[in-house]
């Protein structure tokens, strides 16, 4: 992925978080989105430790040894911070305070099924608060390079790996395009300047709706 | 980047809740109770509410005046023993009343502002209060379903707030406020004063903003608030 | 009553509160035993509404408009008072942190049944919550006059009001006598002075052990 | 009338704790956890802890000092991904390790803390969570049931507390300690600082000494607390 085509998806991720929002940014790509969305959008940046209202990563010589994101970044605040316990925490997950989690995916289905925390035999650290992101965020999006370090597609008619949640993912941004998850299944929205269709659906291993107009390109 | 300004004028507030909603109001006695929301929810006069109180405050007070005003098809309490117009209301079978013991009350509401479907205790086992409740055992002991208790709307009095709806509660004023405000699709809150942003320390926030839609300034606190000379 | 009479059974009621509990008073009787307590026993004294470390009942003029006990009435705070929600102050309860609870009651049965918050047709204003004041206190006393305004019995062998808690009283303080709810049934423990035994017997509809001892009086 | 004084020695505070209790540690990360009070439990030694803990901190921290020393039969936690030793001992079988979901966790040591038996929620349908919990419906719709998490001991980090314990936490150190601090039959603080009687603002009290049952001042905080340097 060109670091050109990474910034384009991270910018094209933060045009939909808009003002009056509650987010949630997931560790690596998800949090990275922060940096493209204007500052004068009114947000409250959620994080599961207990905190509404994150402000900026730390300079490490600034940085309050309390005072860590969910990631474990050094992180300050800003006027209108508050911190509360973890229950607190995700009673705004899971009351639907939360109007839009941005997550990292291993795996994504054309129904809306998400894996990203468990690759059995490899990779189980614990889920920590990723299903309840993933399951009662008001809108969940999912930020990802379009394949694995493999090349092989993450984007599936059906996740072979363990679920984080089952049908609740309502949009996904690749380094290629931009899918919405509905009704009708799988919905190309957008495509990455530079890609073509036909290189999209090689790539992927899921079908998709591809709409009558033309697509915009981001 | 700045927090999301939620100020709102209070007729705009109120005007939200129509007929038959379902109304949160927070308080224990006078402490907390949100007179101000609570008279413009009695100028502007949605019928057939269910209303959800800790207690029923007193005559002349909060609820009483949405009872006199016939507009309450329904009240869920813990305890109206101070207050006459919604004993003889209950007596006449003119409003309906679900009585909660307040322990319960308050999880109730807490389970549902927590995102939960509802909670499992052993309180009120061998008494009236396990009627009509579904048993769930836990680890082989009996225990009942208390489910989660949700609103259309919660009206909430606050000490301090910042235009987010970060909030700050006096003394025993706090009691089901912050619960409430968790607990309903849309939370309207009223303050004695809004305070600039970071004026409220953030460990001493008692209630993200997060969990607000409205945000109403009282200008002045009527005589209702005071002590209650008896 | 004679008011030298209550005035022994508050006193005798104090003398179990002792240096190191939270301890919940109901509202009356239970709530004059407080100034029975001598002032250097340390206490933490729990009010439902939200407070543990109630302080003093406020003169008028000082009253804080945002500060009542459950009771209604304008308290103080003291040096270590903390305010909490509903919520808190009921998890206080449930999970064991009251050493003891003092309650009125209408009447109580020989097993433990207390009933105090409700008499069908005349008397029905909520439970509040005695219920579970009731029910989880470590301990549970009730404090009352030994018979109701028309001198009938207020000890019974079964209750016939609707109960507020099914077997939880562990002690019975009254103008008359100071019982035990115990695995053998009611204990009679102290009697009051100028109190005989034959007059105990007449006003208690139920049967109690009797030791073999003397008598403590109070 | 003052309150109780639970000021104890970290010696005599600790050595309560027997081969085979289980135990809640707070923190997330490194804020909130109570690094002082975990190194006396290495040195007092018991066996076969069941150690409840949001994560298992970074290696040479915390949590590590007591798997490195044998100490852990059971570690009950979200996420241990930071921990090469946790991570090793679980495929070695030389622990047992349960997952649950960050907000499970919290909701279920709460849900104990408030003296319920547990409650029901929607979380983890679907997903291989809900193997093994009970399912119940409420109105209607499928959840699961999640039991209340007790512990025989929580060990706490507070930023100040007073002699009966009421605490104080800062900024993001608050996480899972006021939650375990309710839910565990003995509750051992450690205070960076134990401040007079009424420094505290009532209001400003995090969680009431009523919960607690032992306050350990810190002399010092050992560089463990300090910013970690990647």
């Amino acid at each position: 992925m060109s670091s050109n085509a990474k910034a384009r998806m991270l910018k094209r991720a933060a045009a939909d978080i808009l003002s009056g929002m509650t987010v949630n940014l997931g560790i690596g790509l998800p949090t990275e989105v922060l940096q493209y969305v204007s500052p004068s959008t009114a947000v409250c940046l959620h994080s599961e430790n207990g905190i509404a209202g994150v402000g900026q990563v730390s300079a490490p010589e600034k940085a309050d040894r309390n005072l860590i994101d969910a990631g474990g970044a050094y992180v300050s605040i800003i006027p209108g911070t508050a911190f509360f316990d973890s229950a607190v925490s995700f009673a705004i997950v899971r009351s639907g305070r939360l109007d839009l989690s941005l997550l990292g995916a291993f795996q994504v289905a054309s129904n809306g099924d998400l894996a990203n925390w468990k690759i059995p035999g490899k990779f189980s650290p614990g889920m920590g608060g990723a299903i309840e992101l993933a399951q009662k965020a008001r809108r969940v999006g999912v930020i990802m390079m379009h394949t694995d370090s493999k090349g092989n597609p993450k984007i599936l008619s059906q996740c072979s790996l363990p679920l984080t949640a089952k049908g609740h993912v309502n949009r996904i941004y690749t380094d290629m395009a931009v899918f919405d998850i509905t009704a009708e299944g799988l919905c190309l929205r957008e495509i990455a300047d530079g890609t073509s269709l036909a290189e999209l659906e090689a790539l992927t291993s899921a079908t998709f709706r591809v709409p009558n107009q033309d697509l915009p390109r981001f | 980047m700045p927090l999301p300004d939620k100020r709102s004028s209070i007729g705009e507030a109120i005007s939200a809740i129509g007929d038959g909603a379902s109304v949160m109001l927070g308080g224990f006695g006078v402490p907390g109770t949100p007179f101000c929301l609570i008279r413009e929810l009695v100028r502007q006069g949605p019928r057939n509410l269910t209303v959800i109180k800790n207690d029923a405050n007193e005559a002349r007070m909060g609820v009483d005046w949405l009872l006199e005003n016939g507009q309450v098809a329904k009240l869920v309490t813990s305890h109206i023993g101070l207050n006459p117009t919604a004993m003889r209301l209950m007596n006449e079978a003119a409003i309906e009343v679900e009585f909660v013991p307040q322990g319960i009350l308050a999880e109730r509401i807490r389970v549902a502002g927590a995102g939960m479907m509802g909670f499992v205790s052993d309180i009120g086992l061998g008494t009236a209060v396990e009627e009509g409740k579904q048993r769930v055992s836990v680890d082989g002991k009996p225990g009942l379903l208390e489910t989660a208790l949700r609103a259309d709307f919660a009206l909430v009095h606050a000490n301090k707030a910042d235009a987010f709806g970060n909030l700050y509660f006096s003394a025993a004023a706090r009691n089901f406020n912050p619960l409430m405000a968790m607990a309903a699709s849309r939370t309207i809150v009223e303050a004695e004063a809004i305070v600039p942003f970071g004026t409220l320390a953030p460990e001493n926030v008692h209630l993200s903003g997060a969990f607000v839609d409205a945000v109403v300034e009282l200008n002045e606190l009527p005589e209702v608030y005071g002590v209650v000379q008896r």
